[in-house]
């Protein structure tokens, strides 16, 4: 397709300068147009659900602690390398336990990649996005730290904090069945794989 | 006693352009936020009002930096050069009936003296600086006032045809109270090369080549901080004042309104001024920059003709009406 | 056409100097030795039936830990594309080790120059004729050619560049003028242990 | 053809031979997007000789892609173009999908191809609002921005990010599309035609706007062809060269929409491409969202991110190395073929090639960029060389580049 430009200016136009008054009047217009600033510290963004922000590992609400279950995924993961777990496995319960538990936030680069392999949803990107500090050494969260940034979440999220869902916890549009079973979450409707939003034509089709 | 007055009455108006510009910035910064869909300055004060204020405390207390390399004396001179050349030429401008501080019979001309002058520290700052973009910001701007400087002060020739005068407040009387009267109507060629040259006189956009910011970061005052870029930034917005002020006078009626505001004579001559400052700002908020090339034709191939033939044309108008 | 008939004809073209023809997903790759690489390159992009006028990408390859073949240590490998004709060929040039240069393509496409740079820059092969082969990518006194299988991940040592900087810092600390934001790493540690006990 | 392309330089010299000298432009400028720098030989304001030094952003793509899993990768390319993440994360992942020869669903090609759109928007309203900024009418920017934070408002809600996305997945999308997001996007294409009027009103046929632009920076079409430009560049000098068509990917065979092409080759003519690609970019989001099929949206054969659990090879205790399982795991996995390929994607900026080699382990044997920017960059000496300062700015603005993709 060739390109169709508009027609030159004639001498009238040229003498009117009509070119620039439109522009002129369209400038002017714009100057009794509603703002669109937010002013950001006093009105905050509307974050939506899913955003990748500040760590936290969930505190399982029954033992009080963190869900993980040292399997690891989220540090093979990684693409930057800034998780790290130590573990020991426990004798009589066959299972691991968690001794430490550190991110390095610094280096992470939000991909979600960690959350979305976590087979128990203990690992969270939360929608806390304000967490600058003036030293590196408070950006280096601990197992404590995390649990705090989930607790701080929780009280920010308010009384919907139980059904709280993520959609890197259970993806919009992905089947169940490929999920592990604490991924299995209740989500509304149009997250199911049956509740598609389609098109307007394969609707007329349908 | 009478210098006294004299000494007082130049500190009231230096304070008053003081504030003028402060708020200047405020007003383009506000209009400019506006037009473009945001708000402007609002953190400082209600809506922002105070941010002016902020801004020149801020300058005061800013690291005055010398680059090593630059040459000291000129350097620190240029910005004074600049801002006292536009403060002199307030001293003519007058501002309603009696509202002047120095009467003379070349007001005109003084004016243009000065505005020349001022440039004369933007060259130096170029210079002095010894850095190369404040030095290409330096010739644009010489090359620019040459130019603009020739073509502004031959469009305002028909209007001292007209009038017959040099002082400004005989222009202003000469072109009478009522509406009609004001030589923006017979002088419409002149006052479209005035308005032009007046842009680029005071290196506005769509002629902003000396400070273009896209191509010479910040062209002659690249190398400023702190309190002398405030005075360049001070000199500039009393030069468009100034420029503004020229036009009221020459072609908008000076002080003459529809009615009398009894209570402050420059009430009307304050509103057209600022009818100028705002189509400034409006123009800076559409209009792209011109090359600096195409800047230099349209002075001498467009704007000195025009200006040429508007003079013949008032001479023959006024040779034939009398 | 088929790419692979491309291939077919620009062996039998250059008989000598087509080793190996390969074909995976669809895409043919001929392996080429690189003393006639111009003149392959010419004859694809002029012959009016081939017209290769879109010059895609070159890049290096380093063949050392690569599996199969007797490749040399590296090649280049050139991606061309016909616009008009819409088929598409890889040219894989080997170049071996102790001599690792190749004829430039800067004159059939100058817009290989950069290409050439930067395979050059990273990889270490350089060009002859080409008219300017400098560093692109990295500053101009690296040592070493990153993107080589032996190079680690890690790098070898800091850029001398960054080093005297490093030096710079200290001594202006020394002044009290700096805040010390670039410590050497010597520092870092030292401070960090002090922090510790 | 084969001329090379260094234009005759007529340099008006005054008196003598006139005192050249040399001025480095950037890294630090205002007009140099980015890290930048140019190094330029002046005659007063004429450019004798222009070369761009770039580098100053690099970061080893091609070194780390190495040492990565293709999965994790992913991440690198939200990094090349920023301006368009989503373009460059799909071109990524159509490259992988080629090597690995995996199918993707229908819905996630268009949901795919809905987002590398929405992308080439957001891009094009950044190159537009920098460009208009760059040749001073500093509005056209804001109300391009305007515009654009719609968009990363949208890709907010659909991956989480707002810039660096990693939203599409090899073999598929990682999250299906939603009401409230497909509203706004209807709302916002219906829309977007009288903001693209808007900015037109304001530089189209301006006339400061047209002399800046028209009959600078010209380049003939075999010049561009050599010179190895692509995208709105390319076609700005009339050679009619999409990858959108002429090899399709995703659901762009299945939509209808034009490529505009224009034989003057000036910056003005790329600027109309590039306006005209708004309109039917606008017009292709309509389409794929008429015609959204339901389905999966991630294929069945898609690579996991990590191995499965129970295939997971035992992290000794104690230890917090990474990546300890997974790459061994791949290695021994044996699925990936052994191959080279190239696959190249339409981006905003041009054509994005991704030339992978794969010796059969889980990680790229070599992974090479072909960036647009890069390749753009070079070009610049031939655009510049001979006009003045106010048109190399004019000049860095309509070759759209990204330093980011430049450097890798």
């Amino acid at each position: 397709m060739q390109i169709q430009y508009k027609p030159k200016r004639n001498l009238l136009q040229t003498i009117l300068h009509s070119e620039i008054m439109q522009g002129m009047a369209f400038t002017l217009k714009q100057l009794f147009a509603k703002p669109i600033t937010r002013q950001y510290p006093q009105e905050k963004p509307e974050i939506k659900l899913g955003f990748r922000g500040q760590h936290a590992l969930v505190r399982d609400q029954e033992t009080g602690q963190s869900k993980c279950v040292a399997c690891m995924r989220c540090v093979t993961v990684c693409p930057s390398r800034c998780i790290h777990i130590r573990f020991h496995e426990d004798e009589d319960k066959g299972s691991r336990v968690v001794d430490s538990y550190d991110i390095e936030a610094l280096r992470c680069v939000y991909c979600g990649f960690c959350e979305e392999v976590c087979p128990v949803n203990a690992l969270i990107l939360t929608e806390i996005f304000e967490y600058a500090a003036y030293d590196r050494e408070s950006i280096f969260f601990d197992q404590e730290r995390l649990l705090a940034n989930w607790d701080a979440f929780a009280a920010m999220k308010g009384v919907a904090i139980n059904s709280y869902i993520n959609p890197f916890w259970r993806p919009r549009g992905i089947p169940e069945s490929v999920l592990t079973a604490a991924k299995r979450l209740d989500v509304p409707e149009e997250w199911t794989i049956e509740g598609q939003v389609v098109g307007n034509l394969v609707k007329q089709d349908q | 006693m009478h210098v006294l007055i004299l000494l007082i009455e130049i500190l009231i108006l230096f304070a008053i352009i003081m504030l003028h510009v402060a708020y200047a910035t405020y007003f383009e910064r506000k209009i400019i936020g506006h037009m473009q869909v945001r708000m402007g300055p609002m953190r400082v004060g209600w809506h922002g009002l105070l941010q002016p204020i902020a801004d020149g405390i801020k300058s005061f207390f800013k690291e005055d930096i010398v680059p090593e390399q630059a040459d000291v004396v000129t350097f620190r001179a240029a910005p004074i050069i600049c801002l006292t050349a536009m403060l002199t030429s307030l001293a003519v401008l007058p501002f309603a009936k009696g509202w002047v501080l120095a009467d003379i019979n070349i007001g005109l001309l003084f004016i243009f003296a000065m505005s020349s002058l001022a440039s004369y520290g933007v060259i130096l700052a170029g210079w002095a600086s010894n850095s190369k973009y404040t030095f290409l910001g330096g010739l644009r701007s010489m090359a620019q006032v040459i130019s603009y400087e020739v073509a502004m002060g031959l469009s305002l020739v028909g209007v001292m045809m007209l009038s017959g005068t040099l002082n400004l407040t005989k222009i202003v009387e000469a072109q009478g109270g009522s509406f009609a009267g004001m030589y923006v109507f017979p002088q419409i060629i002149a006052f479209f090369v005035f308005f032009i040259s007046m842009l680029a006189e005071t290196n506005r956009v769509p002629f902003d080549l000396p400070e273009a910011e896209t191509e010479l970061v910040s062209g002659y005052c690249t190398e400023y901080s702190g309190m002398r870029y405030a005075i360049f930034f001070m000199a500039e917005y009393i030069g468009m004042m100034v420029m503004s002020s020229i036009g009221t006078i020459c072609f908008l009626g000076g002080w003459n309104g529809p009615f009398e505001v009894a209570v402050f004579p420059p009430f009307w001559f304050v509103v057209k001024v600022y009818l100028f400052m705002f189509v400034f700002i409006w123009i800076r908020a559409t209009l792209p920059r011109y090359r600096y090339d195409q800047l230099m034709s349209i002075g001498w191939k467009v704007l000195i003709p025009l200006a040429l033939g508007n003079i013949v044309l008032t001479g023959f108008i006024k040779a034939f009406t009398g | 056409m088929e790419s692979m008939e491309i291939a077919e004809k620009l062996q039998d073209h250059f008989p000598g100097e087509v080793l190996e023809i390969c074909d995976f997903h669809g895409q043919v790759g001929v392996i080429v030795k690189r003393d006639r690489i111009v003149d392959i390159l010419r004859w694809l992009r002029d012959t009016p039936e081939i017209k290769m006028d879109h010059f895609m990408d070159l890049c290096g390859v380093d063949n050392k830990k690569r599996l199969g073949g007797n490749l040399l240590r590296f090649e280049v490998v050139y991606n061309l594309y016909s616009i008009p004709l819409r088929h598409s060929i890889r040219i894989r040039a080997q170049v071996p080790e102790n001599d690792a240069c190749i004829d430039t393509a800067t004159g059939l496409w100058c817009g290989a120059n950069w290409h050439e740079r930067e395979c050059y820059d990273l990889m270490g092969i350089s060009f002859n004729g080409h008219p300017d082969m400098r560093r692109i990518l990295l500053p101009d006194d690296w040592v070493g050619h990153p993107l080589r299988k032996e190079y680690p991940l890690k790098g070898r040592e800091e850029w001398s560049g960054l080093v005297e900087l490093k030096h710079k810092v200290v001594e202006l600390q020394e002044f009290g003028l700096s805040d010390g934001t670039l410590r050497t790493e010597a520092e870092q540690s030292q401070t960090e242990g002090n922090e510790k006990s | 053809m084969t001329r090379p392309i260094s234009k005759t330089v007529n340099v008006p010299v005054a008196d003598g031979d006139g005192e050249r000298y040399t001025l480095k432009m950037g890294p630090q400028h205002p007009a140099t997007h980015g890290v930048l720098r140019v190094d330029l030989e002046l005659d007063g304001e004429t450019i004798i000789k222009c070369s761009p030094q770039v580098g100053y952003l690099h970061r080893g793509f091609d070194k780390i892609a190495e040492n990565r899993t293709y999965a994790q990768s992913l991440i690198l390319t939200d990094r090349l173009d920023y301006i368009a993440a989503m373009a460059n994360n799909v071109g990524y992942c159509v490259a992988v999908e080629k090597l690995l020869g995996i199918s993707v669903p229908l819905r996630a090609k268009y949901i795919r191809t809905i987002v590398c759109e929405m992308s080439r928007i957001a891009s094009h309203l950044l190159w537009l609002a920098t460009h208009a900024l760059d040749i001073g009418a500093m509005t056209v920017f804001l109300y391009c921005f305007r515009e654009r934070e719609v968009m990363l408002d949208l890709f907010e809600e659909l991956c989480g990010a707002r810039l660096t996305f990693s939203y599409p997945r090899i073999g598929g999308v990682r999250q299906d599309v939603t009401r409230s997001f497909i509203d706004v996007l209807q709302q916002f294409v219906a829309e977007f035609p009288v903001h693209i009027g808007e900015y037109e009103t304001l530089i189209d046929t301006n006339r400061i706007w047209l002399k800046r632009t028209v009959g600078i920076g010209v380049l003939s079409a075999a010049e561009a062809l050599e010179l190895g430009l692509t995208g709105a560049c390319l076609r700005g000098s009339g050679v009619d060269y999409d990858i959108r068509k002429h090899r399709p990917y995703d659901a762009y065979d299945l939509v209808d929409f034009e490529v505009p092409l224009s034989n003057d080759g000036d910056i003005y003519a790329r600027y109309r491409c590039r306006m005209e690609e708004l309109h039917q970019s606008a017009r292709i989001i309509q389409q794929c969202i008429d015609q959204l099929p339901p389905g999966p949206i991630i294929s069945e054969d898609a690579p996991d991110l990590v191995m499965p659990l129970q295939g997971q090879r035992k992290v000794e205790a104690g230890s917090s190395t990474y990546g300890t399982g997974l790459i061994r795991l791949l290695e021994e996995h044996g699925q990936y073929p052994v191959g080279d390929i190239y696959v190249s994607t339409e981006v905003p900026k041009g054509e994005l090639g991704f030339y992978f080699i794969s010796d059969g382990s889980g990680r790229p044997y070599r992974m090479h960029v072909r960036s647009p920017s890069f390749i753009h960059i070079g070009a610049l000496p031939a655009l510049a060389e001979g006009s003045m300062i106010a048109d190399l700015i004019a000049n860095i603005g309509t070759l759209d580049v990204v330093l980011g993709e430049c450097d890798r």
